[in-house]
Protein backbone atom coordinates (compact mmCIF):
# COMPACT_ATOMS: atom_id res chain seq x y z
CA UNK A 1 0.00 0.00 0.00
CA UNK A 2 1.17 3.31 -0.79
CA UNK A 3 2.02 6.15 1.86
CA UNK A 4 3.64 9.59 2.22
CA UNK A 5 6.68 9.67 4.73
CA UNK A 6 8.09 13.54 5.99
CA UNK A 7 11.13 13.90 7.40
CA UNK A 8 11.53 17.24 9.69
CA UNK A 9 14.58 19.58 11.08
CA UNK A 10 17.90 17.39 11.83
CA UNK A 11 16.53 14.38 10.29
CA UNK A 12 15.53 16.00 7.05
CA UNK A 13 19.18 17.16 6.72
CA UNK A 14 20.98 14.34 7.42
CA UNK A 15 18.95 12.06 4.99
CA UNK A 16 18.70 14.76 3.34
CA UNK A 17 15.39 13.89 2.39
CA UNK A 18 12.17 15.75 3.36
CA UNK A 19 9.29 13.80 1.55
CA UNK A 20 8.76 10.66 -0.49
CA UNK A 21 5.57 8.50 -1.56
CA UNK A 22 6.58 4.69 -0.58
CA UNK A 23 5.25 1.60 -1.66
CA UNK A 24 5.06 -0.34 1.89
CA UNK A 25 6.02 -3.93 2.11
CA UNK A 26 2.99 -5.92 3.06
CA UNK A 27 5.13 -7.12 6.52
CA UNK A 28 5.28 -3.35 7.97
CA UNK A 29 2.20 -2.64 9.80
CA UNK A 30 3.61 -0.30 12.67
CA UNK A 31 6.01 2.58 12.87
CA UNK A 32 8.60 0.25 14.83
CA UNK A 33 8.40 -1.64 11.77
CA UNK A 34 8.63 1.37 8.98
CA UNK A 35 11.57 2.94 11.66
CA UNK A 36 13.39 -0.56 11.24
CA UNK A 37 12.76 -0.71 7.74
CA UNK A 38 14.58 2.81 7.18
CA UNK A 39 17.32 2.28 9.02
CA UNK A 40 18.13 -0.84 6.42
CA UNK A 41 18.86 2.03 4.10
CA UNK A 42 22.25 3.14 4.61
CA UNK A 43 24.23 4.56 7.39
CA UNK A 44 22.65 7.84 7.39
CA UNK A 45 19.78 5.76 8.08
CA UNK A 46 20.98 3.13 10.36
CA UNK A 47 22.19 6.28 12.84
CA UNK A 48 19.07 7.58 12.62
CA UNK A 49 16.22 4.30 12.50
CA UNK A 50 18.28 2.23 14.76
CA UNK A 51 16.99 3.23 17.99
CA UNK A 52 20.00 4.92 19.08
CA UNK A 53 18.25 8.51 18.36
CA UNK A 54 15.12 9.55 20.11
CA UNK A 55 12.76 9.63 16.57
CA UNK A 56 9.22 10.70 17.11
CA UNK A 57 6.38 9.61 14.84
CA UNK A 58 2.92 11.53 13.70
CA UNK A 59 0.26 9.90 11.59
CA UNK A 60 -1.89 12.34 9.58
CA UNK A 61 -0.43 15.12 12.09
CA UNK A 62 -0.91 13.27 15.53
CA UNK A 63 1.90 12.23 17.19
CA UNK A 64 1.93 8.85 17.66
CA UNK A 65 3.89 5.76 19.93
CA UNK A 66 6.04 3.21 17.75
CA UNK A 67 3.31 0.77 18.19
CA UNK A 68 0.88 2.45 16.03
CA UNK A 69 -0.24 0.93 12.89
CA UNK A 70 -0.32 1.99 9.53
CA UNK A 71 -2.88 2.60 7.19
CA UNK A 72 -3.30 3.14 3.37
CA UNK A 73 -3.13 6.89 2.65
CA UNK A 74 -1.33 7.51 5.76
CA UNK A 75 0.76 10.83 5.88
CA UNK A 76 3.95 9.21 8.23
CA UNK A 77 6.21 11.73 9.57
CA UNK A 78 9.58 11.24 11.58
CA UNK A 79 11.22 14.11 13.16
CA UNK A 80 13.39 14.72 16.13
CA UNK A 81 11.99 15.98 19.77
CA UNK A 82 10.88 19.28 19.24
CA UNK A 83 12.39 22.54 20.37
CA UNK A 84 9.87 25.90 19.38
CA UNK A 85 8.55 28.51 21.75
CA UNK B 1 -9.14 31.63 18.89
CA UNK B 2 -6.67 32.42 17.05
CA UNK B 3 -3.34 30.60 15.72
CA UNK B 4 -1.06 32.15 13.23
CA UNK B 5 2.05 30.19 12.06
CA UNK B 6 3.75 33.18 10.19
CA UNK B 7 7.34 34.91 9.28
CA UNK B 8 5.95 38.78 9.73
CA UNK B 9 6.57 39.70 13.17
CA UNK B 10 3.90 40.41 15.51
CA UNK B 11 2.63 44.00 17.53
CA UNK B 12 1.55 43.13 21.20
CA UNK B 13 -0.48 45.91 21.66
CA UNK B 14 -2.44 44.94 18.16
CA UNK B 15 -2.59 41.42 19.26
CA UNK B 16 -3.91 42.40 23.00
CA UNK B 17 -6.86 44.46 21.17
CA UNK B 18 -8.06 41.62 18.60
CA UNK B 19 -8.02 39.32 21.59
CA UNK B 20 -10.51 41.81 23.36
CA UNK B 21 -12.40 42.69 20.66
CA UNK B 22 -15.54 44.25 21.96
CA UNK B 23 -15.66 42.13 25.00
CA UNK B 24 -16.45 43.64 28.39
CA UNK B 25 -16.37 40.43 30.78
CA UNK B 26 -12.47 40.42 30.52
CA UNK B 27 -11.03 41.33 33.38
CA UNK B 28 -7.19 39.67 32.83
CA UNK B 29 -5.07 38.88 29.72
CA UNK B 30 -1.93 37.06 30.85
CA UNK B 31 0.67 37.52 27.77
CA UNK B 32 4.07 35.50 27.15
CA UNK B 33 6.73 36.58 24.60
CA UNK B 34 10.01 34.31 23.99
CA UNK B 35 12.75 36.73 22.39
CA UNK B 36 15.76 35.24 20.89
CA UNK B 37 18.46 35.26 22.97
CA UNK B 38 21.66 36.61 21.64
CA UNK B 39 23.41 35.69 25.22
CA UNK B 40 23.33 32.08 26.39
CA UNK B 41 26.36 32.83 28.79
CA UNK B 42 27.90 35.14 30.17
CA UNK B 43 30.89 32.93 30.64
CA UNK B 44 31.28 31.73 27.10
CA UNK B 45 30.83 34.66 24.15
CA UNK B 46 31.64 32.05 21.61
CA UNK B 47 28.02 30.60 22.18
CA UNK B 48 26.66 34.31 21.13
CA UNK B 49 23.68 33.01 18.94
CA UNK B 50 23.57 35.32 15.81
CA UNK B 51 20.58 34.10 14.33
CA UNK B 52 18.10 31.50 14.83
CA UNK B 53 16.27 29.35 12.04
CA UNK B 54 12.87 27.96 12.52
CA UNK B 55 11.00 25.00 11.20
CA UNK B 56 7.60 23.72 11.65
CA UNK B 57 5.52 21.28 10.41
CA UNK B 58 2.34 22.40 8.57
CA UNK B 59 -0.34 21.18 9.05
CA UNK B 60 0.37 19.55 12.20
CA UNK B 61 1.26 22.75 13.83
CA UNK B 62 -2.04 24.09 13.81
CA UNK B 63 -3.99 21.66 15.26
CA UNK B 64 -1.54 20.29 17.76
CA UNK B 65 -1.36 23.92 19.04
CA UNK B 66 -5.38 23.89 18.86
CA UNK B 67 -5.55 21.03 20.86
CA UNK B 68 -3.28 22.37 23.31
CA UNK B 69 -5.49 25.48 24.03
CA UNK B 70 -8.62 23.13 23.79
CA UNK B 71 -6.98 21.49 26.86
CA UNK B 72 -6.57 24.47 28.71
CA UNK B 73 -10.17 25.27 28.23
CA UNK B 74 -10.91 21.96 29.62
CA UNK B 75 -9.22 22.95 32.89
CA UNK B 76 -9.38 26.63 33.07
CA UNK B 77 -12.39 29.44 32.42
CA UNK B 78 -10.80 30.98 29.65
CA UNK B 79 -12.50 33.88 27.16
CA UNK B 80 -10.53 34.01 24.11
CA UNK B 81 -6.50 32.83 23.76
CA UNK B 82 -3.89 33.97 20.79
CA UNK B 83 -1.23 31.87 20.03
CA UNK B 84 1.27 33.30 16.80
CA UNK B 85 4.79 31.53 16.55
CA UNK B 86 7.21 33.09 14.05
CA UNK B 87 8.95 30.62 11.74
CA UNK B 88 12.18 30.92 9.31
CA UNK B 89 15.55 33.35 10.40
CA UNK B 90 15.21 35.05 13.16
CA UNK B 91 17.85 37.72 14.35
CA UNK B 92 19.02 38.34 17.72
CA UNK B 93 16.14 39.87 20.50
CA UNK B 94 13.62 39.35 17.75
CA UNK B 95 10.47 37.94 19.23
CA UNK B 96 9.63 34.26 18.47
CA UNK B 97 6.44 33.71 20.03
CA UNK B 98 3.39 35.05 21.82
CA UNK B 99 1.03 33.07 23.62
CA UNK B 100 -1.85 35.49 25.14
CA UNK B 101 -4.81 34.19 27.47
CA UNK B 102 -7.69 36.08 28.27
CA UNK B 103 -10.49 35.76 31.10
CA UNK B 104 -12.07 37.04 33.84
CA UNK B 105 -10.07 36.64 36.41
CA UNK B 106 -6.40 36.76 36.92
CA UNK B 107 -5.94 32.82 38.39
CA UNK B 108 -7.17 31.15 35.43
CA UNK B 109 -5.64 33.59 32.62
CA UNK B 110 -2.10 33.22 34.31
CA UNK B 111 -2.44 29.04 34.72
CA UNK B 112 -3.32 28.48 30.88
CA UNK B 113 -0.79 30.92 29.59
CA UNK B 114 1.67 29.30 31.39
CA UNK B 115 0.17 25.52 30.22
CA UNK B 116 0.00 26.32 26.62
CA UNK B 117 3.70 27.64 26.68
CA UNK B 118 4.31 24.31 28.54
CA UNK B 119 2.71 22.33 26.07
CA UNK B 120 3.80 23.95 22.77
CA UNK B 121 7.53 23.47 24.12
CA UNK B 122 7.18 19.87 24.35
CA UNK B 123 4.52 18.82 21.26
CA UNK B 124 4.22 21.13 19.02
CA UNK B 125 6.04 20.60 15.84
CA UNK B 126 8.84 23.48 15.79
CA UNK B 127 12.45 23.04 15.57
CA UNK B 128 15.25 25.14 15.83
CA UNK B 129 18.64 25.79 14.25
CA UNK B 130 20.84 28.44 15.94
CA UNK B 131 23.54 29.76 14.18
CA UNK B 132 26.93 30.78 16.33
CA UNK B 133 30.38 31.61 16.01
CA UNK B 134 31.12 27.82 15.71
CA UNK B 135 28.10 27.31 12.76
CA UNK B 136 25.16 25.71 12.97
CA UNK B 137 23.32 23.66 15.72
CA UNK B 138 19.83 22.39 16.27
CA UNK B 139 18.69 23.34 19.68
CA UNK B 140 18.42 20.07 22.04
CA UNK B 141 15.46 20.12 23.43
CA UNK B 142 15.80 20.59 27.66
CA UNK B 143 15.04 18.44 30.48
CA UNK B 144 13.65 21.16 32.40
CA UNK B 145 10.85 21.75 29.50
CA UNK B 146 9.54 18.10 30.16
CA UNK B 147 9.62 18.27 33.41
CA UNK B 148 7.23 21.83 33.38
CA UNK B 149 5.04 19.88 31.81
CA UNK B 150 5.25 16.83 33.60
CA UNK B 151 4.10 19.13 36.58
CA UNK B 152 0.45 19.85 34.80
CA UNK B 153 -0.39 16.11 34.92
CA UNK B 154 0.52 15.88 38.57
CA UNK B 155 -1.13 19.11 39.65
CA UNK B 156 -5.06 19.34 39.99
CA UNK C 1 12.98 48.36 37.12
CA UNK C 2 10.23 50.81 35.97
CA UNK C 3 7.00 51.73 38.82
CA UNK C 4 4.88 53.92 37.60
CA UNK C 5 1.03 55.31 38.87
CA UNK C 6 -0.33 57.27 36.29
CA UNK C 7 -3.48 58.72 35.45
CA UNK C 8 -2.79 57.92 31.34
CA UNK C 9 -3.38 55.05 29.56
CA UNK C 10 -0.34 52.56 28.66
CA UNK C 11 0.71 50.79 25.39
CA UNK C 12 2.20 47.59 25.95
CA UNK C 13 4.22 47.14 22.78
CA UNK C 14 5.94 50.88 24.37
CA UNK C 15 6.64 49.13 27.67
CA UNK C 16 7.97 45.78 26.16
CA UNK C 17 10.26 48.02 24.21
CA UNK C 18 11.35 49.74 27.35
CA UNK C 19 11.54 46.86 29.31
CA UNK C 20 14.27 44.67 26.83
CA UNK C 21 15.72 48.02 26.30
CA UNK C 22 19.26 46.97 24.35
CA UNK C 23 19.70 43.61 26.45
CA UNK C 24 20.23 40.53 24.13
CA UNK C 25 19.95 38.33 26.89
CA UNK C 26 16.76 38.06 27.55
CA UNK C 27 14.45 35.39 26.27
CA UNK C 28 11.28 35.40 28.45
CA UNK C 29 8.73 38.20 28.78
CA UNK C 30 5.52 37.23 31.09
CA UNK C 31 3.03 40.10 31.74
CA UNK C 32 -0.42 40.54 32.47
CA UNK C 33 -2.99 43.48 32.06
CA UNK C 34 -5.99 44.23 34.08
CA UNK C 35 -8.89 45.46 32.87
CA UNK C 36 -12.07 46.91 34.28
CA UNK C 37 -15.21 44.15 33.51
CA UNK C 38 -17.99 45.74 32.77
CA UNK C 39 -20.08 42.71 33.39
CA UNK C 40 -19.33 40.74 36.42
CA UNK C 41 -22.48 38.52 36.36
CA UNK C 42 -24.43 37.22 33.16
CA UNK C 43 -26.98 36.87 35.51
CA UNK C 44 -28.05 40.36 36.83
CA UNK C 45 -26.87 43.42 34.56
CA UNK C 46 -27.95 46.25 37.02
CA UNK C 47 -24.25 45.54 38.55
CA UNK C 48 -23.01 46.36 35.12
CA UNK C 49 -20.05 48.33 35.73
CA UNK C 50 -19.96 52.02 34.34
CA UNK C 51 -17.07 53.11 35.09
CA UNK C 52 -14.32 52.81 38.59
CA UNK C 53 -12.34 55.54 40.42
CA UNK C 54 -8.92 54.62 41.75
CA UNK C 55 -7.61 55.63 44.09
CA UNK C 56 -4.29 55.17 46.16
CA UNK C 57 -1.83 56.71 48.88
CA UNK C 58 0.76 58.58 46.66
CA UNK C 59 4.70 58.43 48.89
CA UNK C 60 3.76 54.68 50.26
CA UNK C 61 2.69 52.80 46.35
CA UNK C 62 5.74 53.48 44.95
CA UNK C 63 7.47 51.92 47.49
CA UNK C 64 5.02 49.25 48.60
CA UNK C 65 5.65 48.14 44.78
CA UNK C 66 9.14 48.61 45.17
CA UNK C 67 9.58 46.20 47.81
CA UNK C 68 7.44 43.57 45.90
CA UNK C 69 9.48 43.83 43.28
CA UNK C 70 12.76 43.24 45.82
CA UNK C 71 10.99 40.12 47.17
CA UNK C 72 10.35 38.73 43.67
CA UNK C 73 14.13 39.11 42.77
CA UNK C 74 14.88 37.39 45.88
CA UNK C 75 13.01 34.35 44.84
CA UNK C 76 13.51 34.40 40.89
CA UNK C 77 16.23 35.40 38.35
CA UNK C 78 14.63 38.57 37.10
CA UNK C 79 16.55 40.93 34.67
CA UNK C 80 14.03 43.68 35.04
CA UNK C 81 10.52 44.38 36.03
CA UNK C 82 7.47 47.02 34.82
CA UNK C 83 4.97 47.71 37.26
CA UNK C 84 2.20 50.75 36.05
CA UNK C 85 -1.06 50.85 37.87
CA UNK C 86 -3.36 53.36 36.32
CA UNK C 87 -5.60 55.97 39.16
CA UNK C 88 -8.37 57.87 38.82
CA UNK C 89 -11.99 57.24 36.75
CA UNK C 90 -11.47 54.58 34.09
CA UNK C 91 -14.21 53.23 31.76
CA UNK C 92 -15.09 50.04 31.52
CA UNK C 93 -12.77 47.75 29.22
CA UNK C 94 -10.03 50.11 30.15
CA UNK C 95 -6.32 49.26 31.10
CA UNK C 96 -5.88 49.44 35.03
CA UNK C 97 -2.72 48.00 35.79
CA UNK C 98 0.50 46.37 33.61
CA UNK C 99 3.14 43.81 35.66
CA UNK C 100 5.91 42.82 32.93
CA UNK C 101 8.78 40.56 33.91
CA UNK C 102 11.84 40.12 31.85
CA UNK C 103 14.01 37.24 32.19
CA UNK C 104 16.22 34.23 30.74
CA UNK C 105 13.45 31.63 31.27
CA UNK C 106 10.46 31.59 31.31
CA UNK C 107 9.68 29.99 34.08
CA UNK C 108 11.08 32.62 36.41
CA UNK C 109 9.41 35.13 34.12
CA UNK C 110 6.02 33.51 35.05
CA UNK C 111 6.15 32.97 38.62
CA UNK C 112 7.58 36.59 39.29
CA UNK C 113 5.22 37.68 37.48
CA UNK C 114 2.00 36.24 38.83
CA UNK C 115 3.63 37.19 42.82
CA UNK C 116 3.77 40.20 41.75
CA UNK C 117 0.16 40.33 40.99
CA UNK C 118 -1.03 38.56 44.07
CA UNK C 119 0.92 40.95 46.39
CA UNK C 120 -0.06 44.09 44.50
CA UNK C 121 -3.53 42.92 45.21
CA UNK C 122 -3.64 42.14 49.01
CA UNK C 123 -0.43 44.52 49.97
CA UNK C 124 -0.48 48.00 48.00
CA UNK C 125 -2.59 50.93 48.79
CA UNK C 126 -5.08 50.93 45.80
CA UNK C 127 -8.36 51.00 46.77
CA UNK C 128 -11.28 50.63 43.53
CA UNK C 129 -14.81 52.46 43.53
CA UNK C 130 -17.30 50.94 41.27
CA UNK C 131 -19.90 53.57 39.44
CA UNK C 132 -23.05 50.79 38.80
CA UNK C 133 -26.89 51.35 37.89
CA UNK C 134 -27.23 51.18 41.48
CA UNK C 135 -24.69 53.83 42.42
CA UNK C 136 -21.05 54.11 43.62
CA UNK C 137 -20.06 51.23 45.71
CA UNK C 138 -16.37 50.49 47.29
CA UNK C 139 -14.92 47.45 46.40
CA UNK C 140 -14.30 44.67 48.64
CA UNK C 141 -11.24 42.52 48.97
CA UNK C 142 -11.67 38.98 47.56
CA UNK C 143 -10.91 36.44 49.94
CA UNK C 144 -9.66 34.48 46.91
CA UNK C 145 -6.85 37.62 46.69
CA UNK C 146 -5.89 36.39 49.94
CA UNK C 147 -5.47 32.98 49.66
CA UNK C 148 -3.64 33.58 46.53
CA UNK C 149 -0.91 35.38 47.95
CA UNK C 150 -0.84 32.82 51.05
CA UNK C 151 0.29 30.07 48.75
CA UNK C 152 3.39 32.01 47.64
CA UNK C 153 4.50 31.73 51.48
CA UNK C 154 3.75 28.00 51.62
CA UNK C 155 5.99 27.63 48.31
CA UNK C 156 9.20 26.82 48.04
CA UNK D 1 4.08 65.27 70.11
CA UNK D 2 2.50 66.16 67.12
CA UNK D 3 1.86 63.60 64.10
CA UNK D 4 0.51 63.55 61.03
CA UNK D 5 -3.25 61.36 60.16
CA UNK D 6 -4.25 60.08 57.08
CA UNK D 7 -7.56 58.78 55.94
CA UNK D 8 -7.80 56.75 52.65
CA UNK D 9 -10.80 55.45 50.55
CA UNK D 10 -14.24 54.32 52.71
CA UNK D 11 -12.59 56.20 55.86
CA UNK D 12 -11.69 58.99 54.01
CA UNK D 13 -15.35 59.49 52.62
CA UNK D 14 -17.59 58.57 55.73
CA UNK D 15 -15.13 60.43 58.40
CA UNK D 16 -15.05 63.15 55.20
CA UNK D 17 -11.23 63.80 56.59
CA UNK D 18 -8.20 63.10 54.34
CA UNK D 19 -5.91 64.35 56.81
CA UNK D 20 -5.13 66.06 59.74
CA UNK D 21 -2.06 67.18 61.93
CA UNK D 22 -2.56 66.04 65.64
CA UNK D 23 -1.36 66.62 68.79
CA UNK D 24 -1.25 63.27 70.34
CA UNK D 25 -2.52 62.49 74.00
CA UNK D 26 0.68 61.41 76.09
CA UNK D 27 -1.41 58.63 77.16
CA UNK D 28 -1.16 57.12 73.14
CA UNK D 29 1.73 54.72 72.44
CA UNK D 30 0.66 52.61 69.47
CA UNK D 31 -1.62 52.41 66.83
CA UNK D 32 -4.41 50.18 68.95
CA UNK D 33 -4.34 53.04 71.53
CA UNK D 34 -4.43 55.67 68.59
CA UNK D 35 -7.99 53.88 67.31
CA UNK D 36 -9.99 53.93 70.48
CA UNK D 37 -9.03 57.41 70.94
CA UNK D 38 -10.28 58.29 67.22
CA UNK D 39 -13.31 56.00 68.09
CA UNK D 40 -14.64 58.44 70.56
CA UNK D 41 -14.84 61.07 68.04
CA UNK D 42 -18.83 60.50 67.02
CA UNK D 43 -20.74 57.89 65.33
CA UNK D 44 -19.10 57.97 62.19
CA UNK D 45 -15.27 57.49 64.35
CA UNK D 46 -17.18 54.69 66.64
CA UNK D 47 -18.22 52.83 63.41
CA UNK D 48 -14.79 52.69 61.96
CA UNK D 49 -12.25 52.38 64.68
CA UNK D 50 -14.07 50.26 67.29
CA UNK D 51 -12.45 47.10 66.21
CA UNK D 52 -15.65 46.15 64.16
CA UNK D 53 -14.43 47.05 60.66
CA UNK D 54 -10.99 45.89 59.69
CA UNK D 55 -8.66 48.67 59.84
CA UNK D 56 -5.07 48.44 58.23
CA UNK D 57 -2.47 51.19 59.26
CA UNK D 58 0.77 52.49 57.98
CA UNK D 59 3.49 54.28 59.46
CA UNK D 60 5.60 56.27 57.32
CA UNK D 61 4.71 54.18 54.52
CA UNK D 62 4.84 51.00 56.07
CA UNK D 63 2.03 48.69 56.99
CA UNK D 64 2.39 48.21 60.74
CA UNK D 65 0.19 45.96 63.67
CA UNK D 66 -1.73 47.93 65.76
CA UNK D 67 0.73 47.11 68.83
CA UNK D 68 3.43 49.42 66.80
CA UNK D 69 4.58 52.32 68.59
CA UNK D 70 4.08 55.75 67.22
CA UNK D 71 6.93 57.84 67.26
CA UNK D 72 7.04 62.03 66.79
CA UNK D 73 6.37 63.38 63.39
CA UNK D 74 5.31 60.07 62.02
CA UNK D 75 2.94 60.18 59.38
CA UNK D 76 0.16 57.42 60.75
CA UNK D 77 -2.63 56.52 58.12
CA UNK D 78 -5.43 54.70 58.42
CA UNK D 79 -7.62 52.91 55.59
CA UNK D 80 -9.73 49.91 54.44
CA UNK D 81 -7.83 46.43 53.26
CA UNK D 82 -6.70 47.12 49.41
CA UNK D 83 -8.25 46.56 45.99
CA UNK D 84 -5.94 47.33 42.95
CA UNK D 85 -4.86 45.44 40.72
Amino acid sequence: MMIKVLYFARLKESLNYSTEEMLLPSNIKTILQLKTHLSARGDAWTAIFSGKQVVRAAINHALVDDTEVIKVGDEVAFFPPVTGG
Amino acid sequence: MKISIQIEDFDLTTELALLLGKRTDIGAVASFVGLVRQVTSELNHENDVFSMTLEHYPGMTEKALAAIVKQAEQRWKIIDATIIHRVGVLQAAEQIVLVAVASAHRGDAFAACEFIMDYLKTEAPFWKKETTADGDHWVDPKVTDGAARERWKNAE
